[in-house]
């Protein structure tokens, strides 16, 4: 029992240590990388991710088309 | 004649034992909490029916043979789980982790619930009847991860039969999420700490974004290799979203593929809520020590928030540290309603996005270092 | 030159036996049908196919190793019929039938086509050459439930050898209700009583809709937990559909799992028609008693109409009866049809919603009895 | 042989018979149930759940915006 | 203490192998040629994926227990490959090689680099080290079929240790047809060839495509058995598309079904690759024969198209007996290309569409002879 | 090795000889079948394989509506 609770302790000290070497190098990595990326790739900024989708870009010019008529049907002369 | 009685003897009725009535309420009352409350419905709807229909007599629709005996092995091969987080990578937009890596440091503090309801497990076997192994203990320990997947695949390594218990208490203390986390946030914080407003993160570029995944596959290689199925999976995902040339393989993966796969994981996860599996103290245990598990993972973000707040030169709202523990998204909005309680105009809901995501990846972590020194 | 010869004798003209040249032409006439006369062409353009690449000389495509072998495995452990109910479950609206409970009697009744032709199978024993035992009789019968996935999860577990030529005349039979019905009906019902309007439906709330799978769930349980896997998957399937949060996997279960779904099990069911298990004078049988089943669920339910129209205090339609045979939604649609004929204003088509959803219960529990007393 | 067809025919009095037991039995069921649901959790008639989802909604705001459009578009000034 | 040399000696970094580290940095390799070079990203992405994960010390992720362990049965059993072929019959459109037969035989003569390499691979047993069986020599030669799922079909039959090498070299040089095919092309054909202007073409009727796909199974079935597995699922794709009848299944099987399989297949081929399979001198030869065989499969279909253009009433341009080695749709479009840079007004995309599906068939049957006449 | 070799000739001439054989074969069945079809079932060319599925109908009333609200839009008077 008690030898189960030490495993325990040191599983958690191991664990929270292995955790956090694990993270902290992770944010090193992304500091280089990110230095090295935009050094040696500069791009404009990732808009093309956040981008819709080709269904969304559907959807846009739908909602675009939309919002057209609306304005359109509403002023109508 | 005969066949009446022996028809008789088929039903429900005759065959009925109390625990599997029982579990076949409990069943019920997941089913009610995942459509009149809301709790975590896509996995907990499944996980709900998985339960009755694994408890009815007779049918043995979870033994040898039937359907859920069947679909219990995507989840025995870990495949069920690795495919979804293969798809939750792919919804996973790591763009404000990367703006502020520094973020990924409370993901990793609020981890810290899950090692100290590890401990909590042990030091339950005080009470007399229940009998947790380290593996067990582990197994219910990474309820503390607040994620679904990578709780599904280690308890399904470690500790098969408390699967079914630490997956319901894994999946509705995540829909508790918004009730849990506030209070221990208002007590750890002052009011001038959540008013701390954030500056504005810097876009992060399509490059970035693929190199990321790689990287952190790479890094989990060369350290923690039991991790690797994980955040393999998670970082293929993510990759294959990030990268923009296989679209169409990215959104099978996000939507069909993660869809087909939830509605078997949770079947197959249901089909262990057998009444002498669950009707055991130890469960009541399990949903004690998961509570316990987010309320300290919480606690701890948070703190670690002050603390890094109080040495960083670009000023921490401590709230995004609650976000650590995981629970995409919901603990990203609670993050965020409580910064808007204290002043309207703080939004920090993409600040915490960054803790969030990293602590998928911290849990994802600390599953593999369970997973590779306890054997 | 050795391998001159050895490459003819490898050919399918070397090898053909009249048996499976027979069995290929079976297989380009169900294609004909499907494509041609739009016979269900979902399920018999797969079957037909299977068929067609299951006889091929050689290949071995449903022996050990082959494809087909494989993705029969879906049928032996029932997956695939269960997968296509849960799907059929998330489609179908019980909201009719709720509106109006009294026409599940409509689909108790059209039942009587199994049990009737399940008892001509043993009659036709006088026959020479024919030997059906019990379990061939009782998958016989199930034909006239008129639901394939019904028909195929029964033939599996009672019959495998007959699955072949029972699943292609249920769904054969399926596409043919629009010809089957009609004379039958107009012989049963005066003018009058084809003229007969019914009262519009009250509207059925959202709850209703989510309880009554539960309901129907549990109601299985109690009695006949035998068919608490048919049942059970299709209440699953329904549920999602009805409690509206978890509208993603409703969604991938009536469209993207149940498409994958239909075409292996359509292929796999094809492999069950071998020569040695199809051209057999069994399957004239299985043909004569199929047409007959699905004639005599129709009469069944339209003289039942008939008995609650006196009792009733609002009028029923006999049409309608004859949608209680099941075969959604073709069966309902004939009634329809004719109801126009006779009275243009008369729009039967939900009020034989209601006894046509009833009817895949009905087949379900008289499945569940089936499974349940014939060991 | 003789065995056989008593056995079925017993089979088809009992399948029926349960057949319609778990009918009627359900139709009871339904009733008291819509009773109790329309009691305690009276509902506005289940319009939500025959309302387009999200994509058909989309066809719908398309339809308007095309019938929109077209009608102006004939009607052009 | 004793429990930080356990983890230090389960890290990746203790555990790499030289020849893991090295496949490690082919798998990256391929992910940089899919991402950043666009080399078939659908395929080479998830293999390259694969690489990296079977490669991963300790983790066994590709064996026994492991995600890629299981997933490489579909590829074992040859459901994977043939699930694509069926996904790619019904994308395939054959109306262009209806209205002009006779380009059949150009994707008949650009098989020739599949037979050719094949000798190749035995000639090159002269190199001390290598030695390909007739086996090895004939997977090996399938990669000048140019269509990745007959090859990975073949070469799990025949040679599996090779798979890896073979899917890898077809995917690359499918990406590298751009590069490889126009210097042989403008090598063979003179300016005033590559001028020739063809006939438009007659539109094809529904029912010849609905009746093609039928009739080329037929023909396979009766001459060659062995290539009905592969030609009878291509022409199950085909025919439900061609159909109109089962839209919803056709519109499956090219998206989600093929997503879902691509992504599975990808997986499991990059699971062999592993080090004592790749790292091998037959590695080296299995590139070099590759890209032999595309090139004189290009030459092959050129002169053929020559010959043809001799005898033929109505002119055609050698430039698209290149697009006879399959590689749809990228050989069609470089003979538009280079059809365009002699005249800006011809447009040979569409002519080339025919000899490039009768590629497909070609390889199929070519597949099918390899599979029926090598034990 | 020989003998090897000797056997991948043969495999080469018999393999390449079926290849031709079949798509020969399959060139004539064509020209037979398509002149049976035009002869037995005349129609109206395929136009129908090559239109558009339900989906992409949809997208070409979108881009119906998207170009007249958009021209009604450009032409407001
Ligand atoms: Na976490
Ligand atoms: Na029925
Ligand atoms: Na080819």
């Amino acid at each position: 029992m008690a030898e189960l609770m030490s495993s325990g302790i040191e599983l958690m000290f191991l664990g929270m240590g292995i955790v956090f070497l694990f993270l902290t190098m992770l944010v090193f990595a992304i500091n280089l990388m990110s230095a090295l990326v935009q050094r040696f790739f500069p791009e404009t900024p990732a808009a093309s991710l956040s981008t819709p989708t080709g269904v969304s870009s559907l959807d846009k010019s739908t909602v675009a088309a939309i919002m057209a008529a609306v304005h359109q049907y509403r002023n109508k002369p | 004649m005969e066949n009446l009685v022996s028809l008789w003897q088929s039903t429900g009725l005759y065959n009925f034992t109390g625990g599997q009535a029982l579990m076949m309420l409990v069943g019920f009352l997941l089913l009610y909490l995942a459509i009149k409350k809301g709790f975590e419905p896509l996995l907990l709807l499944p996980i709900g029916f998985g339960a009755i229909l694994s408890n009815i007599p007779v049918a043995g629709i979870a033994e040898e043979g039937g359907l859920l005996y069947y679909l219990y092995f995507g989840i025995k091969a870990g495949i069920f789980p690795l495919l979804i987080f293969m798809g939750v990578g792919a919804m996973t937009d790591f763009g404000p982790m990367l703006a502020n890596p520094k973020t990924l440091l409370l993901g990793a503090a609020a981890q810290f619930g899950i090692f100290a309801s590890l401990i909590g497990a042990l030091a339950l076997n005080v009470v007399p009847g229940l009998e947790f192994t380290l593996k067990d203990a582990a197994a219910i320990g990474i309820i503390g991860g607040a994620d679904g997947p990578t709780a599904i695949y280690v308890a399904s390594k470690l500790s098969p039969d408390l699967l079914g218990a630490i997956a319901v208490a894994a999946y509705s203390y995540m829909a508790l999420v918004p009730l849990i986390q506030p209070p221990i946030m208002r007590a750890l914080t002052t009011e001038a700490e959540r008013k701390i407003e954030m500056q504005q993160m810097r876009s992060v570029s399509k490059a970035e974004k693929i190199v990321f995944p790689l990287m952190l596959l790479l890094l989990s290689i060369l350290l923690l290799p039991s991790a690797t199925p994980l955040i393999g999976m998670f970082a293929l995902g993510n990759l294959m979203n990030a990268c923009g040339v296989v679209e169409r393989l990215s959104q099978t993966a996000q939507n069909e593929l993660i869809n087909i796969v939830t509605i078997f994981l949770g079947l197959s996860v249901g089909s262990k809520l057998s009444a002498n599996a669950f009707l055991q103290i130890e469960t009541l245990g399990i949903l004690a020590l998961g509570a316990c598990a987010f309320a300290i993972g919480t606690a701890a973000g948070v703190i670690m928030a002050k603390i890094m707040n109080r040495f960083s030169d670009t000023p921490i709202n401590p709230l995004i540290g609650a976000a650590g523990v995981s629970a995409v998204p919901m603990a990203a909005r609670v993050a965020n309603k409580l910064g808007l309680e204290s002043n309207p105009h703080n939004f920090l809901l993409m600040h915490a996005m960054g803790p969030n995501v990293a602590g998928v990846i911290g849990s994802a972590v600390a599953a593999g270092v369970l997973l590779s020194l306890i054997k």
